[in-house]
């Protein structure tokens, strides 16, 4: 791993930490109690389409998305909802994207691995095809730039969207322009059924910022509070003027590449629901015990009634298959 | 003659003219995502990993210009590449190695390149993949000249033209429909099982009128025909298999008989491949039209995400019966 | 109710556009490759820079999925941006942008995003650009919903039509026939002069036969009319602008009338928009054709790179003169 | 400029350099004298289509291409005629493609600027579409992989074609596959009308190889002998299944863009046909006047006699449009 660390300076105070962590816990455990919802909801019930779930993984979207401000913007990757959920879209608006209904926020037109969108919050999308990300990322940093706004992009990917040549398109320019963009990476170790190690030149996404002169930093993703330092540091540099970025967080994907995946070509991991390095055991030893209790209690409690509001929601029929083709 | 056949689904037969041609062939390969140990993400491959080793199948990373381009620069250089993309859409990822390496490479350089490459491009709806991973681009191929395009609706075509496709000397957009995966079929288990490009079809024989349909739609346009017949209309279905080149004689001299046109296909209707060939039907048969060539496609959206939804978009088999029975009363 | 006119070239009304654009609206950008200090590989852009300097006049690298992608990202954050690709070509290098997060986003996300974006497409032949650098490709940007689709063939047009595109809320593909930069024409002055989209132009009034013409082929339509008109053979030139919205009411009325028809483009005649409209025509007029609707359209090939020979794969003025001759005697 | 620079290994023994400059100067003259030749015909008769002069880059295409063998692959750039030249095909033979002559390799479609072809030695093609050359360049070397051939693949480029996405798409793979692959770089500082120094975040593009895990060397670019030692080196590590290495030459554009830009971007060089740090005067102070003044004449009469040849060739017709679509 690339000697390379977030910059500690970029952490909270002491004083500050307590809460931080109870925050990141808040919304670690928040994506948590859905991811595994959904996992329960899925075996149980199947699933129109596709779902990719991002379970282990919540300490990157958590830890990110907290070191990002409401009006900033945001590109998620199609691994799990964390990301909207934190940047704070209700969760049952994202379910109901997930089922195709009317009240989620493509208003029926989901289902399976959607597009939630929000743009109060700066919730904008993600590339089906892997990559196009960049190129959006910084095209909506170009914008803030001519209309001198005070935003920052986030821009997150997988180690194997960091193939795309999108990725050297964007980041050459961005580079150029000094565009406010964060790019996380999301390392978990595949590209679908392909080892990171077997398709990556070189140990670290992060090393590949230095061919666009921006700091690119590893971080390891288990760990919120981390993750959220080097985030931070990276969208402050952003807001400053200075450029961007790239965050890359060293992860692990739990399941399979989407829930079903028989991932007959891994043997790394028992296909189960156990995470390691579990990023709520982690915060949880920043975080007093009985608080904790309370904030899984009360995303447990958030999650199922997510559930059952989702699924109250009406289906698209027909009427909305014609819609929003044009303004 | 009696040839024969297994009873395999439609992946599957794919699955063995890859194997067969890289037996005959040594020079055959295969590139693309999650091809190798996986069996790709429709397990198309599955096996071949196994059979012919990393040289030969090989995993790449996310990267479509190059899995194309890359495929254009191996078959100028002696080896016949036969790539996945994951799904026809990332097509227009790699639009210029597509449209421009592979279309047109041979004629910029007087003939004296060969690109004898196959890109493979998992098509169509197949329930909840989304906008950007379930269109139907084959038009696309048949505007750019330099490529050749099939299009197999049954597990016997998707096998013999894809033997036919990687034996052609020209590079060949070979779209596969997902939702055909696995749909089983009589396949010629022959290691010289061809089916011939430019060569329609004719699935089912009738006077009423005649139905050009491809991929999916073939099955739709049967169970339609199947439907009508009750009521004594009997259609004429044909199959262009390949729209690049495409067979016209057997859609005109149907056509010519029946007096009557409808196309089908599950791509956009506006400026698809019907629009083509309705335009040939009127050019070359005007005369022998008792009614105007009429087209069924989907709609002028984007495909929804919902698996429900995205059927309201691609035509149906009642649709297909409604149009015919309206065309007919013309 | 007179018009105040400058007579100007093609190239130079699109320019005056963009400015005017520019100034009317703080939010309006531009970004291409060389569009700046050199104001454009054809000079459509100079001046601009100068005037809007150089944080709303912007070069990029080369680099076509950023210039396309980052018109999408910056079009739902709030700004218009006004794109240049060096030749309508390179919209295959950014086919994911332009067909899928241009066409598709506003559509996937429930009409939440706006997409207010232009991208200009300079196209068509040049004289030695050669195949990958001169295709007509604006039947892809008609069969991907989503894309509004413009076709200027004269200056006023040019200037009218990318108002009306940079105003419009949709992303819009502008094709600028390279050809007709420097065709000069009148074309209005005033700041507020815009040619709706979906309104085609009727450039000739005649009845032995109806020429829907675009680009380019208005021009050779028109000067096919000229000299049919000494034998007493009188066309309809109609010009429909867009293709995307598409004025078939304009073009059906007139065929109704003359009761034939024929459509030339310069792009390949194969699924070219040409096979959509012929399409459309039979489908709307069938029973007031009095012949087939006829195509012209470029020969299946790639475009040649010498100068001389890309003239012989594109039809002509001669060409539509011999075809309108032979579809009104038949 | 990067501290990277060739291993100096890689150049000739003192003995055979003599001999070595000897051929480097036959090649830059013989680029030279058709330079000069093409843009007087230019001036006088004009041109149909485009021509994009390489005056003053003749040592990077001479010295990188007198690295290859002849069974090597080359994608050239569009920068002139140097690279096909010394390859091996005839001077008549590339004139005549660029005058639409039945004569050249292309059979008639040329025109302006052109898509040499010979098989035979190697030269392949360049993409018109910028950046193709990488993608086409990394399958080729992946037939050489798999047929077990012994053969390298020289993939040309500028400072501008490098920002294109399929170089990093082209790259990461190449690293990975190892494949047999020199990207040789012709760095002139300019991207047509934006100047390299506005467009890159760093000051050398070879330091974009570490991205890749592959070496990445500057070599100055005006000096053949130096272009030859370290594209060489690249090229010996590329057949010995090293994989692949970026040679960034610096040089000079010293015409417009195409012949006639009016180059009002422009103001670091006079509109002339001087070339400062003159490749063809560096090589001459390595060998003996009186033979390179032979190799200066001989190389004249070449492109005299070439251009004799190619308008004495008859232009294509209608018959060669139709010509070559399909096996
Ligand atoms: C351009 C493109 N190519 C391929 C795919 C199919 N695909 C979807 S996810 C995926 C794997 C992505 O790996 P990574 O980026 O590391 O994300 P992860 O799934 O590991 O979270 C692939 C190949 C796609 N969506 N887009
Ligand atoms: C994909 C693509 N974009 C743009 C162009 C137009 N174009 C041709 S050459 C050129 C400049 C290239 O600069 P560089 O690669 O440094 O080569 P140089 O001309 O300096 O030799 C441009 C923009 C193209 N041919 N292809
Ligand atoms: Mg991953
Ligand atoms: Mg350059």
């Amino acid at each position: 791993m690339s000697t390379k660390t977030a910059k500690e300076a970029a952490g909270a105070a002491p004083a500050e930490e307590g809460s931080l962590a109870l925050d990141l816990y808040r919304q670690v455990t928040r994506i948590r109690a859905l991811e595994l919802l959904l996992n329960r909801y899925v075996k149980e019930h199947g699933f129109g389409g596709f779902w990719h779930p991002g379970l282990g993984q919540e300490a990157v979207q958590a830890g990110a998305v907290m070191a990002l401000r409401r009006e900033d913007y945001l590109y998620y990757a199609h691994r799990g909802l964390g990301y909207a959920l934190v940047k704070g879209m209700a969760p049952e608006v994202l379910l109901g994207d997930l089922f195709g209904r009317t009240g989620g926020s493509v208003g029926g037109k989901g289902g399976g691995t959607v597009h939630f969108v929000d743009p109060e919050l700066g919730v904008l999308g993600q590339g089906g095809t892997l990559g196009s990300n960049f190129v959006l990322g910084a095209g909506a940093a170009t914008s803030i730039q001519i209309l001198g706004e005070d935003r920052v992009v986030a821009v997150f990917f997988g180690d194997g969207a960091a193939a795309r040549g999108t990725f050297h398109e964007a980041a050459l320019q961005a580079a150029v322009w000094k565009l406010p963009i964060v790019w996380v990476c999301e390392n978990n170790g595949w590209h679908l059924s392909a080892p990171f190690s077997d398709q990556s030149p070189t140990e670290d996404i992060a090393d590949r910022a230095a061919a666009y002169g921006v700091p690119g930093v590893v971080v390891d993703g288990q760990d919120a509070l981390a993750v959220r330092a080097a985030t931070l540091a990276a969208v402050e540099r952003a807001r400053a003027g200075e450029g961007p970025s790239l965050v890359e967080a060293k992860t692990l994907r739990i399941r399979g590449h989407y829930e079903g995946d028989p991932q007959k070509y891994r043997d790394d991991i028992a296909d189960g629901l156990e995470v390691p390095r579990d990023p709520l055991a982690i915060l949880r030893e920043r975080v007093p015990a009985a608080e904790a209790d309370a904030l899984d209690a009360v995303a447990a409690e958030e999650a199922e009634a997510a559930l059952e509001k989702a699924l109250a929601m009406p289906k698209g029929g027909p009427e909305v298959v014609t819609q929003g083709v044009w303004a | 003659m009696s040839v024969e056949t297994e009873r395999i689904g439609y992946a599957w037969a794919i699955n063995h003219a890859l194997a067969e041609e890289m037996r005959r062939d040594p020079r055959v390969w295969m590139m693309g995502q999650d091809i190798g140990r996986m069996g790709g993400v429709f397990g198309v491959t599955r096996g071949l990993f196994d059979e012919f080793g990393p040289a030969r199948v090989r995993d790449t990373t996310i990267n479509e210009t190059f899995i194309v381009g890359g495929a254009a620069g191996a078959a100028m250089t002696g080896t016949i590449p036969v790539v996945e993309l994951q799904f026809a859409d990332f097509g227009l990822v790699a639009g210029d190695e597509i449209f421009h390496k592979l279309a047109k490479w041979r004629y910029m350089h007087g003939g004296k390149l060969e690109l004898p490459a196959v890109v493979r491009l998992p098509t169509g709806v197949v329930g909840g993949a989304g906008a950007e991973h379930s269109q139907s681009l084959e038009a696309m191929g048949m505007h750019v000249p330099g490529l050749k395009v099939a299009l197999p609706a049954t597990p016997a075509d998707a096998k013999g033209l894809l033997k036919s496709a990687i034996r052609d000397p020209n590079p060949v957009l070979f779209f596969e429909h997902k939702g055909l995966y696995r749909v089983k079929g009589e396949v010629p288990t022959s290691d010289d099982y061809l089916v011939p490009f430019g060569e329609a079809a004719i699935r089912r024989r009738g006077d009423a009128a005649t139905v050009v349909a491809t991929g999916l739609m073939v099955g739709r346009a049967l169970e339609a025909a199947e439907a009508l017949a009750a009521e004594d209309i009997e259609l004429e279905v044909i199959d262009p298999r390949t729209l690049v080149p495409l067979d016209m004689d057997t859609i005109i001299a149907s056509v010519e008989r029946t007096g009557r046109a409808l196309v089908v296909h599950e791509a956009v209707r506006t400026a698809g491949a019907g629009a083509e060939i309705a335009a040939r039907i009127q050019e070359a048969a005007f005369f022998a039209l008792d009614a105007p060539v009429w087209r069924l496609g989907a709609l002028d959206t984007p495909i929804p995400q919902d698996p429900e939804l995205e059927q309201l978009v691609i035509p149906s088999a009642a649709q297909i019966e409604v149009a015919v029975r309206e065309l007919v009363g013309l």
